[in-house]
């Protein structure tokens, strides 16, 4: 079918009930880039999905503010003065002018640069900047000052996580989160975290599905996109990543571990305490094996611990978080995250630092490869959107095998062994599925 | 007013001038090899990233880069792109630097020269008429080695907060 | 309702009836970018209303022309050789070539650079470039010079002011001017008026109705928006241009004007004759008080006098005209007049334009940060697009309140005490709503 | 009819079946631009028609390739290591990545670089990068090969013209192309020809179909458009062009021919014999009477010899093909490749590469003036999609003149005494039209 | 050929082409105050308004601008971009001026010089990777000031009849 | 490292970077007849194709290009550009020439320079803000002519595969 053929959002809505397949491990090639596709997304996922934000560091005090982005949407991630984090849409209830004009600060109120409608650190209106003669004179049967309230989100924090959702009745972070609290523990449940710098922004010609599924489900790319590892000397032995486990977490969360077999910990041996006070018996553990994990958590949520590498004779790594901002249906706005542990070592910081931005910023040599591919399958699927012949991907790794149990890994979530299955990527199309279908939340 | 001029004899000048300009041609015919070989084996590599803030906040963060390399680890950014598995940068981007703005001033000692210069870097990749534009100003540290000049330090400022490039497989 | 639930122009006109309430002081924010009610205003506004051009200064002689933007489309204003200025699409009737492809000349006729097709500067037909007998080679059966005549539209012209419709069988510009008219006398009818080289024409990320409606009834936001008058001292008092008239003069055209209350009047005593010949008695006592004015007429024709400044031992204002041009939902091309009365003393002219040039050009002081604050609410919008519940903006300023007699203001239309007061930016939007929705005209 | 009441498909094909014309000489301005009109012509015009897309001395050898487009699409031109050549869509199967990134090249097989799905010269699927073992543990089940097969597009090759097309029921190559088959002869099969270097590519801001038609039948504007021609004394006479033929080759191709009344051929003698050998007795006349050929092939295969030019003490012209790739509504892509015979003698090639360039490559002289023509149309259609009354464009040059017959000109197809004729054109639009109502194929 | 090699010696032309490359840096970080110091109290401060008209008619207006200023306008704009409220800048833009093409000339006495340079002013601003260039010349006349020189005119030239930046809330 | 500072002396250096100043303002004022001057009769003026393809395959195309003229062409090209038709380039684009990066290197013998230079082409017409960059390296012969040097040969590498300009009715 061409998309020529679809002439509103009921045809599309069905075109997409009748192609997309994905527990056939088929997905049709104009879902990539679709425009009709894209608004869905904006509305029905990025209007109601949990969005991942910020971390805690990055809002330290009363009247800290960052700026970040749901989607296509800007808004304030603020801690009000009772010290309470809330997430606001930074239009001003006047006529919509960007509130908050920084990418942080830190502030009493926020000012309207337009007509100066002041609001409080809790979204309340607080009157106008000229103050209350002023006002009266202009307004003199006075303001709804509850109308007049900030746009706010619904925002929960899980282990300095900060999300949000423009959803009032959906579930709960922690229903949203599920089976992948597990995981995210092991990344910054372990220890105090500290965001390094601030994320790193940059534009890709990509849409956002594209990165977000790649890391969710797709560890057999490695072998051939990032072969430099290999023509280098890189890495030992062959087996490029598929040794480890393949986790479809559930509600489209998808991650795979993988795993050394030394005795000892890759993790700094100066953190051991922390990491046991923070985690339970079978998390520390795993945490012990870990050689590196990649996931995704539904939507756009991606985390990582790359590959231990070593470097001035130390193993490290380098925490990465990340969001990919549908920008357009082939622009995506990347935000990049580098976490530490506070109470960690200098050389841990310096060198983990160090190897995160080698590898996975927007210099990374990883990140390079991923880039210019999602690219061009972006375009390539651009251009086919008029094909009147519908094209299949495949996405069919890893179908119909066992998962495994309790006793061969602690995590929770369908666990696969090795880490060559796209059984996440499927669940993460089936859950994307559902929710582009589902009209009214 | 602190300008090249005063900073540096002629000859001097000259010759830091022609060593922006040899190594915009290095890096723009990706003699890659060359290019490392005017670096100081200690030299630090960055690029912070940028922020927007209201002044006088500052709008660089240099707790976190672009770039964050030694030499050592340029070496091996090059080596990797010497293999046939680069895909990102091959088939390579078509590159030119424009190199502008040169000012010379004392460094800590008489054999360290501060160098800032501006660069326009236009890549252009792919069939359609695209291009990126990269600009911004190069922080640099020069130690004189011998009768000649080697960069000890780079720092490069990108004049942009959300980089419109989708990735930095090219060289600053 | 999002945009995505908006299937076609029918859905949409649905939107726009129940959502708009300009009576309620309420705004839908999706209407300030939304693409489908952009090409509506294409189609309904731009397509069918008066839209000013320029003034007949810009075309002194026969043969005199001038290219212009109405809306999307580029036209001719053209002085033919019988003196009259006309109005012609600047498309040749052959192929649709531009026919006029400079900014300003003088000619004799347009030849159509593609195959030569000629018009004479009344528009007719007057044929192809290579003369009669090649002509004859070509179209043995001759051509039809009747269908061939440029698409012309409807001109006329108040006060030097030169306007312009596609509307055949809309009202006169009289009828749509109307009560402006009394206005529109005191910046330009009140003495020979001459166009300052050439209009300045620059790019703003915004849509047009940002502006136009600024300039409508807008006189709050300069409090806070242009607030660096206070910081510096510039202004004295702190009524921040409250001290004044809000005028809803009816047809969506507002104004405001600030007034002095010195004994003399801010204009140049050498033109107080002429002053005196072109105005009527109340008009004159207007223009004598006067210590800044702004307006629009709907839908996109700005005019202001700003504010006055004292410079070199002179107070000066200079006098200018705009159009908001609209590009795309988000791209406004600015034209920025500036003109001055002809007979002036040299002072008048150097200062004046300097004074206009520094606050309301490109780098105008004050136009810095309205294209600032219109850029920003245009995104906002933008990414809020998609958003499920409906936001509405707040132009509630000055409802109910009483209007002023002819005894106490001479001038035409509703007056308002004050200029604090967004009534004349409510019957912009009513005026605007009902012209969407009007199918036919 | 404004664009804004045309809400989908049916509509605009309504639109289309009421207002293009072409037997009265009358297309709609909207065409030129219309989003909606595009889109069509990528479904039914370029997903369905044959397409040029190189010559067979740019695929020399097995394993040579180009990358093409076709429309939007990119296509790998391959010969196989059985020596014939074929045109696959330029996507893996796997997720779609563009499988070729070169311009051109040699190779064994297409090696995807994101997972390494490997395809061979014939498009079989090979297998993965690392290997049958690697394989196995991704894909115990294995992977269905025929399944995986690149997409490919019917390609036929005419006198060294590779040409491909989506459709797997339309016509031939040779039904599709019928008589414009005797005048491509005249251009590349009168003998061994070769394409010199590289075709040229450049973007330029029209739509694609503005300089296809005016190969196809727009001598006329040569008089005024390059008037530049007779300014500087460049041609003799005052013809223009006139002298010589119009012919409407059928199914949408058009083409004029410039002749010359010297006694000796202008093509070079050197090549005489091959010439001879390769063209029957009417075609070797026709040659020899060759002033200049200009000509396209529906949809969008450009074909010239420009006229012959006298430098250094020589005659000569420089043979060029071209296909304009829609990109956007105002946005084409044009691929200008110059071809020569493999045997001239060099001062043929040197000088004519030399004519050819400075003629019609994108510094040519009478490009130049073509381009900014095609710009300024394609933006007054742009402007004017919202204008409520149907703009109609004059192409209503040469109707119902008669034809020549075999005694007269020995080519096919319906052909006229002059090359002042739109005939072709109106035909181009007829096919055109047709294409675009064909809703299935 | 009329060069900077014939109208000033070596040292004057090294002096000129550093005080360009200094002027760039102070503004593109909004060193303002240092900025109005290289400036002449007679300055006039101009940006002609371009037109498209056919050859050989000319592609400038003088008569109207995009800047009219005096060294005193351009002191109060400063002033205004230090407050607080000066939203059109702060936060500020990223900005890199580019400044090439030196062409020293006599002007009208020994102690005068017309001085031209292209300059290409890249400016981002947001968060969504786009950016504005601003391209053009500057004609400039300079004053010799003891042993420097100060900027008693300046005509920037933007190459647009349109100009594609929202506003000029920077200087050129 | 191959600099300009080897290859010639100071004065040389610098009448050359004049030259390369003075020839883009000759171009961007439209004065073409004078610009020819600068030419050397036996002039050889081209600009290759560029191509994608793999590492080390070599990205330009010398057999085909965007142009290919000789002096007499190119007042071929003038005197067309001076008639009242020449509708591609009249009105004129608004163009402005950036030339950086200045390399000289010996030539053949001791009158012939092998000279490279940067350049961005900053070009606009129209009235909505739009404009083209094209940008790239110009590889010139220079022949010295008295005392002074004239361009014997030019091969402009601009660098796109698909040059995203509607035409080149301006020289590069
Ligand atoms: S838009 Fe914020 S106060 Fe008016
Ligand atoms: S388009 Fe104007 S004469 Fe043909
Ligand atoms: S997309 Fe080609 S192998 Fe996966
Ligand atoms: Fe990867
Ligand atoms: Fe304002
Ligand atoms: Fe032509």
């Amino acid at each position: 079918m061409s998309r020529y053929d679809v002439q509103g959002r009921l045809e599309l809505e069905d075109r997409l009930r009748k192609t997309v397949q994905p527990e056939q491990g088929r997905i049709p090639f104009f879902t990539y880039t679709d425009p009709g596709v894209h608004d869905l997304e904006i509305e029905r996922i990025f209007g109601r999905d949990w969005q991942f934000l910020g971390h805690v560091s990055e809002v330290p005090n009363p009247g800290s503010f960052v700026t970040r982005r749901m989607g296509r949407e800007n808004v304030i991630v603020g801690r009000g003065d009772d010290s309470v984090v809330r997430v606001f849409l930074n239009a001003c209830r006047h006529r919509g002018m960007t509130l908050a004009c920084e990418d942080f600060g830190e502030v009493n109120n926020w000012r309207c640069p337009y007509h100066g409608f002041t609001f409080g650190s809790k979204g309340d209106f607080l009157g106008t900047f000229m103050g209350a003669p002023f006002e009266r004179v202009a307004y003199p049967e006075g303001l709804d000052r509850d109308a007049l309230h900030l746009i706010e989100a619904r925002c929960e924090i899980y282990q300095g996580l900060i999300f949000a959702t423009w959803s009032k009745s959906g579930p709960s972070l922690d229903d949203h989160l599920g089976n992948v609290k597990w995981y995210l523990d092991l990344l910054v449940g372990k220890a105090e975290m500290e965001v390094v710098g601030h994320p790193e922004r940059w534009m890709v010609p990509t849409g956002w599905r594209l990165p977000a599924e790649n890391f969710t489900s797709d560890a057999y790319h490695t072998a051939t996109a990032h072969s430099f590892l290999s023509r280098l000397n890189m890495v030992k032995g062959a087996d490029f990543g598929r040794e480890g486990y393949h986790v479809n977490v559930g509600n489209g969360h998808g991650l795979g571990v993988g795993v050394h077999f030394d005795e000892e910990s890759y993790f700094p041996k100066e953190l051991e305490d922390e990491y046991r006070a923070n985690l339970d018996e079978d998390q520390f553990r795993m945490l012990s094996r870990i050689k590196n994990l990649h996931g995704n958590a539904f939507p756009n949520f991606t985390f990582l611990v790359p590959n231990f590498i070593e470097v001035e004779g130390r193993r490290v790594t380098g925490l990465m978080l990340r969001t990919w901002q549908p920008v357009a249906p082939n622009q995506t706005q990347v935000w990049s995250w580098h976490l530490v542990e506070k109470n960690a070592p200098e050389w841990w910081k310096k060198l983990g630092k160090r190897m995160y931005t080698q590898t996975f910023s927007s210099s990374g040599m990883f990140d390079q490869d991923d880039t210019e591919v999602w690219e061009a399958q972006t375009r390539m699927s651009d251009a086919a959107l008029y094909r009147e012949e519908e094209v299949f991907l495949h996405y069919g790794m890893g179908m119909d095998l066992p998962t495994l149990d309790k006793s061969e890994f602690p995590g929770p979530g369908d666990v696969y062994d090795g880490k060559f299955s796209e059984e996440a990527g499927r669940t993460f199309y089936r859950v994307w599925l559902d929710r582009l279908l589902e009209a009214k939340k | 007013m602190t300008g090249a001029g005063e900073a540096v004899d002629l000859a001097t000048r000259i010759q830091i001038q022609d060593l922006y300009s040899h190594e915009a041609e290095l890096l723009d015919e990706r003699r890659w090899e060359e290019w490392l070989d005017l670096f100081a084996p200690e030299l630090e590599y960055t690029a912070p990233i940028r922020v927007t803030r209201k002044s006088p906040h500052p709008d660089t963060i240099d707790e976190l880069g672009h770039f964050d390399d030694t030499k050592m680890s340029l070496a091996l950014r090059v080596r990797r792109l010497r293999t046939d598995v680069a895909w990102a940068e091959d088939p390579p981007s078509l590159t030119r630097r424009l190199i502008t703005n040169l000012r010379i001033r004392p460094g800590d000692d008489a054999d360290r020269l501060q160098v800032r210069t501006n660069f326009l870097l236009y890549r252009s990749r792919g069939d359609l008429g695209a291009y990126d534009l990269i600009v911004g100003e190069r922080q640099d540290a020069l130690r004189r080695e011998g009768d000649s000049w080697v960069i000890a330090r780079r720092r490069s400022v990108i004049d942009q907060a959300s980089m419109s490039t989708k990735n930095l497989g090219i060289f600053l």
